[in-house]
């Protein structure tokens, strides 16, 4: 059952992944980068990390994503045509791909192999947050203070952005 | 300071008594609230919140004489302080103190009434996150203080929305900062995955095994070089660094020239003496590699910083390769700390590094501010706009002179006495390290032509306008500047003694195991 | 710090503080008042000599140090440069060294400089850029009195250079005189051939011993004094010490304007005639000698014969061409010249005390002799000739006075202060006569003895001659006769320095206090040392063996079994010196008086005749020292001064505007970098750099794309290459 | 065949290229932001599956996954930054092609 589970995600994240990467249309592709996130979610279920998998649905695939989708919708009146890329901007990038995936594969595969961890144990989402107001309880109010600046930046950006267009060089 | 604390009594909160050797960050945090709550009481928004800012980096800055020694392993090895942090949080500290002055000097101006609060909170954050940096070993909170050192200074690259260059330089920072960081993200997570922990120490002990030394472990060092080196702005990584100092402000250019560099050097100094305490340079591959790394790392990224350097026309340009010029240097010095750690050569290549950091720090400022000044006054970065500085405005003109020749490296400025300890450290180790001093000798000779070119412009060049005005408070920043470069070139001895144990810290990094 | 050290930092510091002072805001502060900030400084630097030489002179328990006691040495360790030669600290140290040397340095220098100054803001008034003279002097009080508290050789260099940068731009203070820029030009030249001796010696020292003090040098090599031929201290052969010394005694050469690198001095006279005084008459040109008072104890015989050589040339040929000078500056010059020969050749004689002891007195006498001239000069309109002078005295009575008492002073005049310095070197030169006799090794070293009596009586001659032709007789020039008039700023520094001349040779204890500084140098050697440790001034030349004793019946004293070989003959020198000098300043003076009653007829009429007319025209030429360099060196110096010239040119008319002048010379230099390299040589070293850095600014193309596949390529290739790598091996 | 750690980590590898090559081949700035998102996701499998498959002898620890959980997080951070900024650019340029952003070179 785990097996079958896997590779429907693993197919699902794989494929969708290389739509993100060779789509041309940037609605489409944020679909894709979706299938991806929600696949990595139920690759997380798998790995035993549930609360994760909730997170990654909540944050990654409903915020993060909503977010790019904004950005997509705010920008997308342009014209795409003319945005084409040059073959041989296409072929370094496959070129570069395909090295460092062998590479990559070639030393994942030389890894020793690991036990298979033993699957009886419950959701350890109690030593998760534990852990999380614990021991990492400095990191975990350290970013609230990143996610304080990144607000005020990003608000200070975003905000009265049409101001003085014509006074620019 | 921790006792201090104790007395306030302890919450419930885990590690609440430790919190006191961060009293510094504290007093960052506190201050970027209280840049955040200005606004409520004043109309001049701008002002009060430099001058909140200021006076929150300056009490950061006292408050580091009070944590200086609590040296020691904090929450469970998250944080480390010792004398390196410490060190490199003094003289951050200092200098951002330094950029809120220059920027009441000559940005304040340019800069649109109510934009104070969210640009102090950036410079602040920014801040906080660039003084962890020097404070921890752990992967997770490297990632963490990296990015909250980066996140903001995105924002300041481009901080100028209405200003094209600004937006332009803001987009390939944040676009190059987020490929090279996450780079870094998959290069640790596959560290945690061969050794099964976040903590740096305990990882370069598992890395010194020989069997241990997995190949994936290459794609973790390159992810961390990668990452830091973004920071550092070493070649290949050092793309946006010209593009996003030419496109931002002056202040902001200046900043992330020492301050974001700096600390990323001071991390990357941290971890490479973590891995190289854990094993000597011949007993394992890995080290051996990472000082080869580093050592043409460097040298690649000096002599591309000075060639690059050599056709520019933009003073704010030229500073940018000139600091990737003045990285390179020190990443040839970090080559040793892997290779000699455990020797004393490492311990004084490591405090060469964080001397040179002291005095690249006030001929870096002082040249800003300068420009800082030409550009209120003239509206014009390019170095041509310099021409007959020495008559319209000569203590201008001098300051510039004074740091630029630090930057060379001529006595009578400290540059001089950094560059030659710098070099006598590689030499005094031999082998191929000479070649490391050779390059650095010839990349002087080479910094000397475009340095040169902008005193020659500054005097002998003069189109007649009039006299460059404009307020006191840059050319006083300036002239203290200069000073400093005359003060810490005779009191170098003193500075030598005062640095001494920043390159020690071996006893304290191998405490972290103990905590935990 | 003991006090004597603080209070002589003070006094380097306060003339550091005016040149800084003046630098930033000297044209605000204005024309007067920049040399009220100056003349403040450098008083209140003599204050605190004073201050220190009185503490020093009154140290008792349980300080250690103290007039006769021990010197104050305190170091600062500067930049860890690791092992470096023999005796290194690991560090380049810097550090302050005190004895009674420094205190009488100081406290001459700084008096001297005072009176300088007062003299100055009358002499300079008119002069447009009043501000920026003091400046310099400023800079100048500074770099003379950090060279005279120096520790360490490292730190002489420095200072040293420091003093040349200075009498630069004092010489060519008046730019736009091309004679003056051409006289900077020619003192930079001749300076630098020193300093290329200097380096040499400097270099080999370094090489062996690393960054050494004064102390610690004397220490290691004190007992060359008394080194025979083929002996060796430690790592240094007789040949390598020898060769060190004399190296470094180039740079005193240049310096002090010894033969034959002398002739920047005289041009130097281009200058203010305040500088004159100060700089090319009474401090910097004496540093040589100080110089090599402080290398005394490491000289061997034959540097030291060498060093002796040089001194008695110099002192005939400059008193030779001083005879016939016209120019009353000139005269001065090569007045000082052939003291400053005096001085040299004591160093080489032995006569260690003596040296040092007319360096003092003669900065008295010859400050005021100077200052006198800069008055007559000022009076008369700046008209230097003395043809054009004459019967002065009744106009400036007390500029004549004063000058008068110089006159006598340099002559020797028993009682006045060059009698007592000048006395002390002819007798180390006779007994050194004595001793060399009874070695058998000939007449001629007598020539150490004899030419420097004849250039007494020719001293006391040129001297007179100059005094007459200016304030005796009748005025030659009506026009500069009646506008003659003299000021009391200016006289009163007069009346001081003929003062100090009068009293300075018997009265101040000037040499008791050299004699304490013998002792202290030994003290601190045998502390560094050991007991074993001699006495360094020991001087063994000529005689390489301390007991070969000369035959009685030569000397004309009796020995005497209580006092030493050499203090014996040293006696019988005295007295020989006495019997042929005693008269000298009456005779040479004299004969003057009587040649020169009546202004120039006489000596018109004498210079008419057929040999002496010759000797006229080849001495009033300076010999062709110049025309002789110039034919012997005329394409290099050409070419040379033409490159100097146009940097000159560049460095000075930048000079004009501005507070960092030193600057423009590398902005110049940067000019001539980019023109002549950059330019001139299309395929030089520059270009190439150039090319390379365009071909670098390739990828820079402004793409962030490109960025992004750079990054990733590299990273892809650094992966790629070790995963190869790994995967291969295993 | 039993799923086992290597399978993972191919699979974040693949994450990883494709997020490298959508990073190189796109003209779009959210299209790159995208890629970047694919790299830290394929970051995030390796934390957690590493997390997961840790040796047996090592009791419950969470590591990975808390680090993951920081990633997701500061993953958010960058987006809304670079959002932000790719915002102002396109208020200062009217597009957000990357290649427009070529006035800062040399």
């Amino acid at each position: 059952m785990t097996t079958v589970l896997f590779y429907i995600f693993a197919l699902l994240v794989a494929c969708s992944a290389i739509g993100v990467a060779v789509s041309r249309n940037i609605v489409r592709t944020a679909v894709c980068l979706f299938f991806t996130l929600t696949g990595v979610a139920g690759l997380y279920f798998l790995l035993n990390a549930e609360f994760l998998a909730a997170v990654q649905l909540v944050v990654y695939a409903g915020g993060t994503l909503i977010l790019i989708v904004f950005g997509v919708m705010l920008t997308n009146r342009l014209p795409s045509a003319g945005w084409d890329v040059k073959p041989w901007e296409k072929t370094v990038a496959l070129g570069i791909g395909a090295v460092l995936a062998s590479a990559l594969v070639a030393s994942i595969l030389s890894l020793p192999p690991r036990a298979q961890p033993d699957e009886s144990g419950a959701y350890p989402v109690l030593e998760l947050g534990a852990a999380l107001l614990g021991d990492y309880l400095l990191p975990f109010e350290l970013v609230s203070v990143v996610l304080l600046v990144v607000m005020i930046g990003a608000a200070y950006l975003a905000k009265g952005r049409r101001r003085n267009r014509e006074a620019q060089p | 300071m921790s006792s201090t604390l104790a007395i306030i009594g302890s919450p419930f909160i885990p590690g609440w008594d430790q919190l006191g050797a961060f009293l510094p960050e504290l007093v960052l945090v506190a201050a970027i609230v209280g840049v955040l709550i200005t606004p409520f009481f004043t109309e001049r928004r701008n002002f009060a919140c430099a001058v909140v800012a200021l006076v929150g980096l300056v009490g950061a800055f006292v408050s580091v004489f009070a944590v200086a020694g609590e040296d020691g392993a904090y929450f469970r090895g998250l944080l480390v302080s010792d004398s390196l942090a410490v060190l490199w949080k003094g003289l951050l500290l200092l200098f951002t103190a330094g950029i809120v002055l220059m920027w009441i000097g000559t940005m304040a101006e340019a800069m649109r009434e109510g934009d104070g609060p969210e640009f102090f909170t950036l410079l602040l954050g920014a801040t906080l996150g660039m003084s962890l940096m020097a404070s921890t070993t752990n992967l997770l909170m490297i990632f963490l203080v990296v990015e909250l050192a980066s996140l903001p200074s995105y924002v300041l690259a481009g901080f100028r929305k209405t200003h094209r260059l600004g937006a332009e330089a803001s987009l390939k920072y944040v676009l190059f900062g987020a490929a090279t960081s996450s780079i870094m993200v998959y290069g640790l997570s596959l560290a945690y995955g061969l050794y099964g922990t976040l903590d740096l120490a305990k990882i370069a002990e598992q890395m010194a095994v020989p069997g241990a030394q997995h190949v994936l472990l290459a794609v973790v060092l390159i992810g961390l070089i990668a990452g830091i080196g973004f920071k550092i702005s070493a070649v290949p990584f050092h793309f946006w660094c010209p593009d996003v100092f030419e496109g931002a402000h002056v202040d902001v250019a200046a900043f992330l020239s020492v301050a974001s560099k700096g600390a990323a050097l001071v991390l990357l100094l941290r971890m490479v003496m973590l891995i190289g305490s854990a094993a000597g340079f011949e007993a394992s591959a890995v080290t051996v590699s990472l000082a080869w790394t580093l050592g043409i790392l460097g040298a690649v990224t000096a002599t591309w910083g000075n060639l690059a350097a050599f056709a520019q026309t933009n003073i704010k340009r030229l500073l940018a390769y000139s600091s990737i010029a003045h990285a390179g240097y020190m990443v040839c010095a970090l080559s040793l700390l892997v290779a000699r750690r455990n020797e004393a050569p490492a311990a004084d290549a490591a405090q060469a590094v964080i001397l040179y950091l002291a005095v690249y720090l006030f001929m870096n400022l002082g040249a800003f501010t300068i420009a800082a000044l030409v550009w209120r006054q003239t509206g014009s970065e390019q170095i041509a706009d310099f021409s007959g500085l020495g008559r319209r405005a000569p203590i201008a003109a001098a300051v510039m002179t004074a740091c630029l020749f630090s930057l060379v490296g001529l006595p009578p400025l400290a540059g001089f006495a950094a560059k030659l300890v710098l070099m006598k450290v590689l030499f005094d180790n031999g082998g191929w390290w000479t070649v490391l001093v050779f390059v650095i000798g010839i990349n002087t000779v080479l910094s000397l032509y475009y340095y040169l070119r902008i005193v020659k412009v500054m005097y002998l060049q003069d189109r007649g306008e009039d006299v460059l005005g404009g307020p006191i408070l840059p050319r006083v920043i300036g002239v203290a500047c200069a000073a400093m470069l005359v003060i810490m070139l005779i009191g170098f001895g003193s500075l030598d003694r005062l640095t001494r144990d920043a390159g020690r810290i071996h006893d304290t990094n191998s405490s972290v195991a103990a905590v935990k | 710090m003991p006090l004597p050290a603080t209070l002589l930092l003070i006094a380097t510091l306060l003339p550091l503080a005016s040149f800084v002072t003046l630098v930033f805001a000297g044209k605000r502060i204005g024309t007067p008042l920049a040399g009220v900030v100056a003349t403040g400084a450098i008083g209140g630097s003599f204050a605190a000599s004073i201050g220190a030489l009185i503490s020093w002179l009154s140290a008792a328990d349980p300080v250690p140090w103290g007039a006769a006691r021990e010197p104050i040495l305190l170091l600062y360790k500067w930049v860890p440069i690791g092992q470096v030669g023999s005796n290194s600290t690991g560090w380049l140290d810097l550090g302050i060294y005190i004895d009674s040397l420094t205190l009488a340095m100081f406290t001459m220098v700084t008096m001297v400089a005072l009176l300088v100054h007062v003299f100055s803001i009358g002499y300079m008034r008119g002069d447009k850029r009043f501000p920026r003279f003091f400046t310099y002097l400023g800079l100048f009080g500074f770099s003379m009195l950090g060279l005279v508290i120096s520790a360490t050789v490292l730190q002489l260099f420095i200072f040293w250079e420091l003093v040349g940068v200075c009498s630069y731009l004092l010489i060519g203070f008046w730019y736009e005189k091309k004679s003056a820029s051409n006289a900077a030009i020619k003192a930079f030249i001749a300076n630098r051939v020193g300093d290329v001796g200097f380096l040499i010696g400097f270099g080999i020292l370094f090489y062996h011993l690393g960054n050494v003090t004064l102390p610690n040098l004397w220490a290691t090599l004190g007992s060359a004094g008394t080194l025979a031929s083929g002996e060796a201290i430690g790592n240094f052969g007789y040949t390598l010490l020898t060769v060190m010394g004399i190296g470094l005694f180039f740079g005193a050469i240049g310096k002090s304007a010894q033969f034959p690198l002398h002739v920047w001095l005289p041009d130097a006279m281009e200058g203010p005639t305040p500088v004159s005084a100060l700089i090319h008459a009474a401090t910097m040109v004496a540093a040589g000698v100080y110089l090599c008072g402080r290398i005394f104890p490491i000289l061997t015989p034959d540097a030291k014969l060498f060093i002796a050589v040089i001194g008695v040339t110099t002192l005939t040929m400059a008193a030779l061409i001083a005879i016939v000078q016209s120019d009353i500056k000139k005269v001065l010059a090569y007045s000082t010249i052939s003291q400053l020969g005096y001085m040299i050749l004591a160093m080489g004689v032995g006569s260690w005390v003596g040296g040092l002891f007319h360096l003092i007195t003669h900065a008295f006498f010859k400050a005021l002799l100077f200052l006198g001239s800069g008055s007559v000069i000022h009076a008369a309109h700046h008209e230097q000739e003395l043809t054009q002078y004459g019967g002065l005295a009744r106009k400036i009575p007390v500029t004549a006075i004063t000058f008068l008492i110089g006159v006598l002073a340099i002559a020797g005049t028993p009682l006045l202060a060059g009698y007592y310095s000048k006395d002390m070197i002819l007798a180390h030169a006779a007994a050194l006569g004595y001793l060399a006799e009874g070695q058998g090794r000939g007449g001629l070293w007598w020539a150490f003895f004899v030419l420097p009596v004849i250039v007494a009586y020719i001293t006391a001659f040129y001297m007179m001659r100059c005094w007459m032709l200016t304030f005796w007789g009748k005025p030659r020039n009506r026009e500069v006769y009646e506008h003659a008039h003299e000021y009391p700023v200016m006289y009163i520094p007069l009346i001081v320095l003929a003062v100090l001349s009068i009293i300075g040779g018997s009265y101040l204890g000037v040499s008791d206090l050299l004699q304490y500084t013998q002792q202290e140098s030994n003290a601190i050697v045998r502390t560094i040392g050991g007991d074993a440790a001699g006495d360094v001034f020991a001087s063994a030349w000529p005689v390489r063996s301390h007991n070969v004793m000369p035959p009685h019946e030569e000397l004309d004293v009796a020995p005497a079994a209580e006092i030493s070989l050499a203090g014996h003959v040293l006696e019988a020198g005295e007295h020989l010196m006495h019997r042929w000098v005693g008269w000298a300043f009456a005779i040479g003076i004299g004969l003057a008086v009587v040649i020169y009653w009546n202004g120039l007829t006489i000596a018109q009429r004498l210079t008419a005749l057929p040999p002496l007319n010759w000797i006229h025209t080849w001495l009033y030429n300076k010999m062709y020292f110049d025309e002789l360099y110039n034919s012997v060196f005329v394409g290099g110096v050409r070419g040379l001064s033409i490159v100097l010239g146009a940097f000159d040119r560049k460095v000075v008319d930048g000079l004009v505007n501005g507070a960092a002048a030193l600057t423009r010379g590398l902005a110049v230099i940067s000019g001539a970098w980019d023109k002549y390299v950059i330019d001139g040589m299309v395929n030089g070293a520059a270009a190439v750099a150039r090319g390379i850095g365009s071909l670098l600014r390739i990828p820079q193309a402004g793409r962030i794309r490109l960025y992004v596949t750079m990054l990733f390529a590299s990273v892809t290739a650094a992966v790629a290459v070790v995963v190869l790598v790994v995967l291969m091996r295993s | 065949m039993i799923v086992g750690l290597h399978h993972y980590l191919v699979l974040a590898a693949i994450l990883l290229v494709c997020g490298i090559v959508t990073m190189l081949i796109k003209r779009n700035a959210i299209g790159i932001l995208m890629g970047v998102e694919l790299i830290l996701n394929a970051a995030n499998v390796n934390l957690v599956a590493f997390n997961h498959y840790l040796p047996a002898d090592s009791g419950i620890r969470l590591d990975g996954q808390i680090f993951a959980l920081f990633v997701i997080v500061l993953a958010a951070a960058e987006a809304a930054i670079a959002l932000a900024i790719i915002l102002s650019f396109y208020n200062n340029f009217a597009s957000i092609d990357v290649e427009k952003a070529s006035n800062l070179k040399g």
